[in-house]
Order: C-alpha cells, then structure tokens, then sequence
C-alpha cells in the first residue's frame, strides 16, 4: 500500500467534558474517496473539522503525506479544501465569493475568472454570478460552497454533507460528474452523508461513525454485508435484525433457530462457533414469491411461509413488513407489488440467499476501527 | 419669575472656593432659601449675556466696562463692590524679558513685546483678558498676530498651566496664582496699579422676571459683615494669606464701604 | 429659540465669507480627531481580533475594562495626558504638550476602548465557524482577519463612528493638553467653549453648527459605505 | 506621574472615611447617567427596532443623522438645552434648569444617538430571517421585538454601555444645565472639573478614580451578563 | 369538497425586479398533506413564507378556512407552526427554543415543560435539553427546529425541508412517525422536499414548482406517471425522455416511431391525436431479461433488443444504461444483476408495458396549476 495520503492517531476531542470523537487510527490513501457515515450527533463534522486542521484535538495528531503536521497549518491547508455542512458564504456576490479561495493564494485575476467561470457552469449557478450570495435559496447556496471548494482543485478535499440541500437530479448528475472528475484528477476525498445510497455510489471504502469512535471501516460492499455490530447494523439499514441461537455448523453453512424457524447463514462467524447471535438481512435481499409456488431451482437456500403485515411505498420501491415467525421487511419493485397483487393479510414465501444473511454475536462490543 | 435664586458667579470665584463658603454661610442664615440657591459660574462674559436675558437674578462679576453698561441699560442694578485682589504679571524664574527691574506693567509689557519673549493671553473676554488688553494700550502695543503673542483662550488656571510649560509670561489675579503657585514654574514680577475689582449687581427686576426679594438678600448678606469676614479669612489656612480682600471692614454691622477709585 | 436661529445664519455667513480662521479651525479638528480614530482603530481591531478570535482566558475581565475605558471623562485622560507630557513628565522630553500632536494622542486614548470595546462586539457576532471556513478556503492570519472585518463591516464601522464620535466631541482633552492656543490647538470645540465663556452664544451655536455638518459629511459617507448592498 | 498615585490614595481615603458629600455626588452621578441611558435605550430601542425591521426608506440617511449624533459636544447639548430650559425658554414654566432633572435630559439627548445608532447595527447583525422565525412562532409584535433583542443582547448590551459611558463621563452638559451647585447638581465630572479648575489636581484625580471604579463596577456586571453562556 | 383550509390566489413575489413566484390558484385541504417538490431556486421557501404570512407578495392574497388574511396576522400565525429551511434557533437551551412557541402562547409552564419533553422523547434529543441551541450539531438542531414546531400542534403545518440533514434511520422512523401523527390529528401540511421518495411517501397530493410556477398539482401516483411537461418529467426522475413521432393510434394505443425503433404508448394524449412527441419511461418500470429469452407470456407490450452501455450502483438498486436504438435507462436489483451477469456490452431485452410508457406533446407550455 502506498504511503496514505491524510490520517489521523489517537485524536481525542472534548467537548464541555464529553469526549465527542476519539479516533484511534483512520487513514485515507491517495486518491481514495472516504465516505463518512453515522447517525446525528457522531462526530462526523467534528472529523472533518480535525482533518482540516481547523479543530485542535485535545489528543492526538493529524498527518499528512505520512508526517504529522507541524508547525505552520497554513500551507497544508492551502492543499485541501472543505465544503461545511452549513454554506457559509461571504457577504459579497456569488463571484467573488467561488474566487476567493484563489485570490487568497494569488492567482491571477484572469485565470481567476476563468476558473471560477468554469465552475460556476459546472454547477449549473452561471446565471446567479452576480447576485449576493445572501440572497441565494439552500440549494444555490450549497452549490456556490462546492464551487467554492472545487475551483481550487485541492490534493485532499473534506465535504461535509454537500449534496443535501441540493435537488435530486442535480445531486445524481454532480454525484456522476464528481465521480468521474474525483478518479481523473486523483484527489483525495473524505465526504460526510446522510445517504446509504450516495456513500455506496461514491465511497472506496466506508467508516461508519457512532457516538465519536469509528465503528468499522471498509469497502462498501463488506460494511454493508457484514456490520460490526448491531448498531453499524441498525444504522446502515440492515432492518431486519432479530436474535437468534446457533444449533448447528454443517458444511460452512450455520443454522440459527430464529423463534419457531430455522435460519441457514453463510455469514463467517468469528469467535464460538455456537450461541446466542443477531441475525441481519437486508431487505433488498428477501425475494418474494406466491405461496402456492413450487420451489423454483434457486440458490436462495432460505424459503419462508409469511403474512403480510403492512405494504408501504417507499419511492420507486415498495417496503412490505412480513410476519415470518420474527418480523421481515422485504424491499420490492412496483411490478412485483401488482404481479403478486400484495396487500396486508397475503401469504407470500420470502426467499434469501443463506450468504445474503449475517450473523453478528450477541452484545458484540465496538471494536477498534482497523484502518 | 421663578422661585430660584440663580447666582452668576464669575468662575475664578468659584474655582478658589469662595463660592461655595459664602453660600454655605447664606443657607445657614437663611434657611428658607436654602433649597433654591443655585450659584453657577460662568465666564464673564456668559454670565452677561444671562443677565441680559433674565436668566441670572444676581452677578458677581468682575468686567468693569461691561457692569457699567448694563447698569446703565437698566438691565443691572445696585452694584455693591464686594472685594478685590490684584492683577499680576508672572514668567519664567530666569525672566529672560527682564520684567522684574520694570516699575509699572505698560513698562514690563514693552520689554516683552520689544524682546518677543511668549506672553499668554487668556483671550475670552474675561476680566483679567480686558484688564491685560487695556495694560497694552497704555504700553502702545497692539500684540494680536505677534508670533509670541499667543491666545489660549483658556481658564485662568489652565492658561498658568501652559504658560508655566512653554516659560511664557502672562497676566493673572493674585488669588488664582497664590493657588496654583505650587505647580507653576513661574514667578510674580508686576502687580499691577489698579486693584481687580469683584461686585455685585441685582439684575433689575422692573425689567426682567427674577426672584427679587432673593437677590437682595444675597446681596445684603455678602456685604454684611458676616458675609465680609468670610472673604477677609478666605485661604488664610491654606495658602498663608488671603486671596481677596474684603470691600467693607468685615466687622459690625457698618454698610460695605466704598472704595475709593 | 432664535439664539439657535442666529447660530445658524451666523454659521452660514461664516462658511461663506470664507473666514480662514474657521476654516484652519475646523481643518485642525478633523485632522486630529481623524488621526486619532486611525489611531484607535489600529489598536483598537488588533486587540478586538486577539480577545474576539482567540477567546484568552480573562477576556471577560479584560472587556470589563475596555467598557469601562467608554466612560472616561476626557478631563481626566487629558489630566493623565498632561502629567505625562508635563516637562517633568515621563515623556517631557518629547515637548509635545499643547501641540496638535498632544490632542491626537489624548483624543486616541479617549476613543480606543470605545472602538475596541464595540470591535470585539462586532467579530463576537459573526457567525463563529465563519472562521473556521475563512481559514479553510487557506486564508493566512492576515487574511482571514481582513476577510473577517469586511464580512463585519456593519458594527466595524459603527465602531469606528463611535469612536471619531467621542473623539471629536470632547472638549476637556484638548483643552487640558492642547490649551486651546489661537492658531495652533484651537479645535472647534475648544473654541465653542470659549465663545460660550465669553458670552458669544451664536457664534458658539455657529461653530458647533460648523461642527455638525462636517461630522455629517463624514457620517454619511461612512453610513453610506457601512449600508451598503444591505438593501435586501 | 507621582500626582496619579496621589490621586489614588486620595481617593481611597474619600472612599474609607466616608467623605458624605462625597457618597452623595458619586450617588448623583450614577443616578442621572443611570437615567439618561434608562431614557435613551427605551427611545433608542424603539427606533432602532423601525430602522432596523422595518427597512423604512432613508433609513440611510437617518442613520447618518444618528450617527452623527454620536459627535454631539455635549457643551452644544448643554447649550441648547439649556436654552430651551430657560425661564424665557419654551420649557420655562417647568423650572428644570440647575436640577439633577435637566442632567438627565442634556446626558439623554447625548447618550440617545449613541444607544440608537449602534442598536440599530446590533439588530441589523441579526440573522435576516431569524425575525421571521420568531413571527412564525407566534410571536405578537412585543413578543417578537423582546425576543429579538435578546437574541442581539451581545451588541444591544454593548450600546447601553457605549451610551452609559458618554453619559457619566460628559461633563460639558451637566456643567452648563445643571450648573454644578454644590449639595444638589454637582456631579464627579463637574467637581472633578471644578477640582481641576481649582488647581487640587490630586482632588481632580481621586474623584476620577472614584468615577471609575464606580463604572467598572456597572460596567464589570453588564459585561458579565452580555458575555455569559457566550463561553463556547 | 370541503371548504379549503388554507389557499393562495394570484400570488405574485418578486425580489430585485425577477418573479420568483407566480401562483395563480393553490388550496389545500383540511387534513391533506400537500407535498411541494421542484428545483433549487424553484421558489419552493418562497411559497411556504407567503403561506406563512411572513412575506407578504406584491400581489394576490392568501386565504385561511375559505377567507382571505387581512388585518393582524397574529391570529393566523398562532394556528400555523412553520419549520424553516435553516433550523434558526434562539440562543438558549434546547428545551426553551422548543418550548418558545408554547411561552408566546401563554401556555403555562408545567403543561409546556410537559408537551417538550414528550416531543424531545419522540425526536431522540432528550439528553440535549439543557445543551445550549449553538452547541448541536446539524442534525441535532433540525431535530429541536422540528419539535420546536410540532409541539405547537397546529392546525396547519409548514414544513420547508424539514428531514435534509436527519440521518435516515431516523428519517425513516420521523416520516412513519409523522405520518401516522398527523393523520391522526388532521393537521393540514405543506411540505417542501428535495426527496421524490418522501414526497410520494407522506403527501396527498405533490405540488411540482419549477421557475416560480407552479407546473402541475396531483395525486402523487398521477403526477409521477403523466407529468405535464417536458421539464416537470425530467425533474420528477423519468429518466429516458426521447422525441418521437406518432405514426397511428390503433385500439387506444398509440404507436410512436423513435428512432428506428417502433413504442407502444396507452398514455391518454390530448390534443392531437398524431405528431411530435416526447416518450417518458421510467427506470423502474424497465424489465431486462436475457437476449436469448423467448418472449413469456407476461403483459409487457414492448420488447427492444438493447447493448448494455453502463453499469451503475445506486444506492440498494442499479441502473443500467442501455442503447435500444436511442438511450434507455433501467433500475433493477442487485439480485437481477447477478443472475443477468450484466456488463457493458452485454446484449439484453428491454421490455416495459405501454401503460408505463407517458406521452408529452413536443413543446408542452407550463399550463395553469389546477387547484
Ligand atoms: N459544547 C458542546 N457541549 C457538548 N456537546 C457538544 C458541544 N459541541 C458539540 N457537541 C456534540 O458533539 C457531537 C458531535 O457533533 P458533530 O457536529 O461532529 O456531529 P455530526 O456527526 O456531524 O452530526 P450531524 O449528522 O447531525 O451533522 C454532537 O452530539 C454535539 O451535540
Ligand atoms: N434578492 C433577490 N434577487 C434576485 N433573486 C432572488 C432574490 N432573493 C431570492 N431570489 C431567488 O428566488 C428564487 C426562489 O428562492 P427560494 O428560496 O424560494 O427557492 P427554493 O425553491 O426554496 O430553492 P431551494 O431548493 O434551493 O431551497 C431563487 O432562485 C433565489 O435565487
Ligand atoms: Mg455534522
Ligand atoms: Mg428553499
């Protein structure tokens, strides 16, 4: 691995006597896009102020290239740029305010307006150039702080939350545009959001924030597969997760005993191979099926007589709560809805994967986040 | 008029303190007036403006010229000499203008003019700024414009204070000097011939709405003899002599005399 | 009533026959006053940014002073002036009593805590992680703190009006260190005093009329640049 | 510089023997300057609020007008208040002149500008919307200003103290209105004047001394309540 | 119909000479939650400030139970609870800025210390009560700014992006919570959000705003599936909008000609029966299905052969990009991209109903919003 481009060791914030973030090890690689994830209140603006060298941890030290920062903070945050949570816009107009980041550094007015001009279209605010930025809507403010950040073209670059005010096809085409622009220039991204969805499309790797201490760090694909605990887990929308025992290990595979049902999980347990453990399925990953259906020649290992509970439309999707001995949530698309003519009181089979199921062990402590 | 009796004191009365024992003494003898004596100084030529206007029932003043005039518009009247001090002209301890070996001040002023040493003029109209402008018309200098004429246009206090910093020459009243001796680098070189007459005038109240019964108590009461011991006594404690002398004896009940002019 | 009448005719006439005693007077006194606010706004935002920004342990105390520092009578600063530049003074050997230098510096000490005090008001309400971001878009010290006054105009100015306010206002001061010598300290206070004290009522309402339209002039360009795009 | 440490022991020695006449004007001084800024905050307040909120049209130049009001020489405040108290004056009839009264009104109309120019700034520095907030809650007019100016106390409280300040530390006015009467308007500026007229430069400064330590009692404690729970 | 609770008539704002919002006629329901969907700087906040009295437009009036609002507006605004963009909180503790509302009422102390603590409960900030407003974090303070708000239970509720910066878990459980809360108390809510999905979720009827007009007002069933125009499709997220041509309408379906490729379109056109169009398609209502599949019987009138352009995560769901003769975009599921083995370059059948299919004629103009 190359030598990580921004980290931090032992950071320890305090606030009024709370410890709000205490951050043993977190590193991010060159080009690497960071997603920060957590409830409100973790502590995730809190790293992104430590990250910028804007909060002076009580504890602890931020590195750089490898080093730790010393000395001046000046010309290390003259190579990132940060986007707040809040658009804190100068009261001048919205011009002058995405300039301002290069008329600090001296860039030529020219070349100054060239940039900003360019930015400026990128995010589709051109138009409002002129205007005070006090007189901008949420999202228009928003959209002048990325610009406001981006036109600088920083080596690290710290957003905090920067597509929430914004429209959502504006969100989905910067999202794209910031993606592809992100990988070409190899910048370095640390990005806080709200959205599983946006940490997914845009994080190499994922850290999930809860009360101050990274719970987990890891590609998208193994967070959200494998949740270190169960609040990663309730956090990231694992929504069914109910307790259940151990009774047997055949062939990899673990059979849990979840009230009256038995349960077949391909998850990798770690620690007693048998006992008391949480039981988390997403709900994307539970396939609904007729009742009168013949098993089909699936690999979903898992068939499940259920009662539907509750059918709620949730945007393109439809969440139906089933009662499969422990509560269900399957997450469907509309034409299943009307294929399957669902509604509360239908018998349905929920199928799943046995390597869509995770297991985690009962009252499993946070860990230490592995960088 | 008002129920208040509003005393126009010129402020070098006020600012050696005389004042405020001369109206302490009318309170306790007269009681009943006590709650509306109000003496407020003023530069000398305010208070004539105020009398002009009424809004002063008595003066205590020192401008010969102007308490001429406005008695004889019938704005003023009973003028009472109540005491007088001297004018005196002061400098630096080296006397650079050589005033000291002069026997009058027109004499000591020409020396000055003639060897353009500073000489500070209060310049406001007051009555030791008409008594030195009159001083230089007997010398025959007309000093406005000269570079080391300089106009402070200050209090008397205040313009011993700047004349003392630049080693300047200025004229001042006796009592004023004698209180801020202490701090001045300057020394008395002249006294001058004609004394620094202070008076009082009733402001006529045929003419104006003033509290007149007041007023002539005020005025009985300064040149009563008990009011006339307070000013023969004043600032012997403290600076070693006093700082005016009475008009009258300052004994008994004899009538305030009249100075001889 | 009509006193204030001829005041201002008085005013008029002496404005327009181009009296060049008034106009040296009126000169000296926005100068020194002018001076003085310079002065004081120095000082006044260097310590306003340290106690604003760095938040010292003490500020609280140290705000109770400069407050405090707003209600100095001019008398006395301009006593304590004069001690120190009296010849025996400290700062005797500067000769500098009862020139226009002496006022500048007596009218700096009466308007610094009135600038200062409202300053660290004045950074004390902008939003406070707007300097972080200041800091963040790779402001240096001196930036952010420029950056920082401009967004804080509104009081900053306010500030400064307060203190060429009390400044050109006073009248014990210069007096006091000045003298009020006729050409050379004679301000346009010092010489409205003088014409009360000498009975000279409209030419004192004259000079202080004098008086108000150039502060106005130079209150209005100032309120002019502090509303600025305030509009909406 | 050894008149300073004079001064100050002088004072102490007034303060601890219980100088009467000197309770008594410290007392007055605090009371009249202490009214005159009760006056000039609730005018000052209320126009502010208009100014502020309501945006009238030339609010610029009614600014500027208060701003210059900040430049009042409170000896051409004194003066013009004192004409209208006159006997012949168009407040005669009420006998105010040479009262503590007519120092409250002269330190009113000085302070008043004061208090209103920067409240206006001080609610101006609010969030633009936060009124509209404080409306979508229900809040009734009063409800609303009272919400406001608690909200802008950190400024609002700085003005009071701005105003304060050029109150009790006036001494122009209070001279010319009140007349400086021993035992009934004088003041510790007037007698600190009078002591300083007098030559007792050591008297002048222990009353000042006196005053100050008087204002930094007042000011130490609205400087605490502006500031507090502002810790963080 | 019952009378409206609330309405607008002839609205007219304008700031710095531009209207920024012109609404001819807009009235809501007693009960009914009207959701407010449109670009950044549609004029959404603009909207929700005139209902709430606090902007008083340049013409038009509001109206409140059927009459318009004049004199003290005092009244009106007891009845109403607000939540602003930017949670604008007083500089005091959590529990006086929640309970502020409640203390401008009169509402005495035990009953409001009362009411805010079940409302802290309920939005999780019990623990910050006493924290001052100015230490929380962004979520924190939209939390307090919305209980500081629906502690009031007002009759009508304006909410101007009131969920933006919550974290979606409690997202989730607020908008259930709420959902069920004001239907139970029939309060009558305007909501502002950037969110489709919240705003099919939770309102009535969707408002859909773009440059100050309002463009459409709906079912949120009907507006998603036949928007008005050209630019209220393309916000609402139907993603493929291509012209075409109608070339016959045969037994109620419309035949149009894209490309080279033939659609069949049940969309209900007015006007004239045959000419330009624009084809809207949803990326959900796409089905893929391998090249080599032979046709099933299912109801999926339109079947193109397609090239897999990109493949796409986002978020639980995967859009993939296809060429069918002209761009087409399909949503699917993780599990269909699995058993699909789908990449760029895969060839595939795209098939949709023709009831899925929305037909706008070419240069649709806004039309007046119907109430
Ligand atoms: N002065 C303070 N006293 C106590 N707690 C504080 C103080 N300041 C901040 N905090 C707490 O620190 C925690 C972390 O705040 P931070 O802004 O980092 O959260 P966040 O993860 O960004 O949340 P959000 O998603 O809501 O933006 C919050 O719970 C906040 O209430
Ligand atoms: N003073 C002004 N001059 C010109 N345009 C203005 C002014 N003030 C506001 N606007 C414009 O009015 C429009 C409507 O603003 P509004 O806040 O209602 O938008 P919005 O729909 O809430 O947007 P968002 O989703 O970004 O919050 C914006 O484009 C804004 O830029
Ligand atoms: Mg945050
Ligand atoms: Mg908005």
């Amino acid at each position: 691995m190359t030598q990580p481009k921004m980290g931090v060791r032992g950071i320890l914030v305090e606030r009024a006597g709370h410890r709000i973030l205490f951050v043993e090890e977190l590193d991010v690689s060159p080009g690497e896009v960071l997603a920060v994830v957590g409830p409100n209140g973790a502590g995730k603006s809190t790293l992104i102020h430590v990250l910028a060298l804007l909060e002076r941890p009580s504890e602890g030290e931020v590195l750089f290239d490898g080093r730790p920062v010393r000395g001046d903070l000046l010309p290390y945050r003259r190579r990132m740029a940060v986007v707040f949570q809040e658009p804190l816009l100068l009261d001048a107009t919205v011009e002058s305010n995405v300039g301002s980041g290069l008329s600090l550094r001296g860039v030529p007015r020219a070349e100054r307006a060239h940039r900003v001009r360019r930015w400026l279209e990128r995010f589709g605010i051109a138009a409002l150039a002129r205007r005070s930025a006090h007189t901008l809507s949420g999202g228009e403010a928003q959209r002048v702080s990325l610009a406001r950040a981006l036109v600088l073209e920083p080596e690290v670059l710290l957003l905090d939350e920067p597509f929430a005010a914004l429209d959502e096809p504006t969100r989905q085409a910067l999202i794209d545009d910031l993606d592809r622009a992100l990988a070409e220039t190899g910048t370095t991204v640390v990005f806080v959001s709200h959205d599983r969805a946006e940490a997914l499309r845009l994080g190499d790797r994922v850290a999930v924030i809860i009360g101050g201490r990274i719970r987990q760090v890891g590609p998208p694909s193994q967070v959200f597969a494998a949740p270190a605990d169960e609040e990663v887990a309730a956090f990231l929308g694992v929504e069914t997760i109910v307790p259940g025992r151990i009774s047997a290990v055949e062939e990899g595979l673990a059979v849990v005993e979840v009230s009256s049902c038995r349960v077949e999980a391909a998850s990798a347990l770690e620690g007693p191979s048998a006992g008391e453990v949480l039981v988390c399925l997403r709900p994307e990953d539970v396939v609904l099926s007729p009742a009168e259906d013949r098993p089909a020649a699936t690999s979903a290992r898992n068939r499940l007589p259920s009662v539907v509970r509750r059918v709620v439309r949730s945007g393109a999707q439809v969440r139906v709560e089933l009662d499969a001995g422990f509560p269900l949530v399957a997450l469907i698309t509309k034409q299943s809805l009307e294929e399957l003519s669902l509604e509360a009181g239908s018998r349905v089979v929920a199928s799943f994967k046995a390597t869509a199921v995770h297991l985690i062990p009962r009252h499993a402590r946070p860990q230490s986040p592995s960088g | 008029g008002g129920d208040d009796l509003v005393i126009g004191v010129s402020t070098s009365v006020r600012d050696t303190g005389l004042l405020d024992e001369l109206v302490d003494e009318f309170k306790r003898q007269r009681p009943d007036q006590a709650a509306t004596v109000k003496p407020v100084a003023a530069g000398s030529g305010q208070l004539i403006e105020l009398a002009l206007r009424g809004e002063v029932d008595i003066l205590i003043i020192h401008l010969p010229g102007a308490e001429a005039k406005l008695i004889a518009d019938g704005d003023g009247i009973d003028r009472r000499e109540l005491m007088h001090n001297f004018f005196a002209l002061v400098g630096p301890p080296d006397d650079p203008a050589r005033a000291q070996s002069t026997l009058t001040m027109a004499e000591a002023l020409k020396r000055i003019a003639a060897t353009e040493k500073t000489f500070i003029s209060r310049g406001d109209n007051s009555g030791t700024h008409l008594r030195e402008m009159a001083l230089w018309r007997q010398a025959g200098i007309d000093p406005v414009g000269e570079s080391w004429y300089q106009e402070s246009g200050a209090g008397q206090g205040q313009s011993l204070l700047v004349a003392s910093d630049k080693g300047a020459y200025t004229l001042v009243d006796s009592g004023t000097f004698v209180v801020f001796q202490e701090r001045l680098e300057l020394e008395l070189y002249v006294s001058d011939e004609e004394p620094n007459q202070y008076s009082i005038i009733r402001v006529n109240p045929d003419k104006h709405g003033v509290n007149e019964a007041a007023a002539l108590a005020f005025a009985e009461f300064l040149t009563s003899p008990a009011g006339q011991r307070i000013i023969a006594g004043f600032g012997l404690e403290k600076y070693g002599e006093p700082l005016f002398v009475p008009a009258g004896p300052g004994s008994d009940s004899e009538p305030a005399a009249t100075p001889e002019r | 009533m009509e006193l204030i009448w001829d005041g201002i005719r008085e005013a008029f006439r002496l404005i327009f026959t181009g009296n060049a005693e008034v106009y040296e007077i009126a000169f000296l006194s926005l100068a020194v006053s002018g001076a003085a606010t310079g002065i004081a706004l120095i000082i006044g935002l260097s310590i306003a940014s340290f106690l604003a920004f760095r938040a010292p342990p003490g500020r609280t105390l140290a705000l109770s002073l400069l407050n405090s520092g707003m209600a100095l009578p001019p008398v006395v600063v301009g006593l304590v002036v004069a001690v120190m530049l009296w010849r025996t003074g400290p700062l005797g050997q500067l000769h500098l009593l009862y020139t226009p230098a002496a006022i500048v510096i007596a009218q700096a000490v009466i308007a610094t805590p009135v600038v200062t005090a409202l300053s660290v008001v004045a950074l004390q309400t902008l939003h406070p992680k707007l300097r972080l971001q200041v800091l963040a878009l790779g402001a240096s010290r001196w930036q952010a703190a420029w950056l920082l006054f401009r967004e804080a105009r509104l009081p900053l100015i306010a500030a400064a009006m307060a203190g060429f306010g009390a400044a050109i206002s006073e009248v014990g001061a210069s007096m006091m260190v000045g003298g009020n010598i006729k050409g050379s300290t004679r301000t346009l206070t010092t010489s409205t005093v003088l014409e009360v004290s000498r009975g000279n009522l409209e030419a004192a309402m004259a000079l202080a009329f004098i008086l108000l339209v150039l502060v106005y002039a130079v209150m209005l360009t100032l309120t002019i640049v502090q509303q600025r795009r305030r509009a909406s």
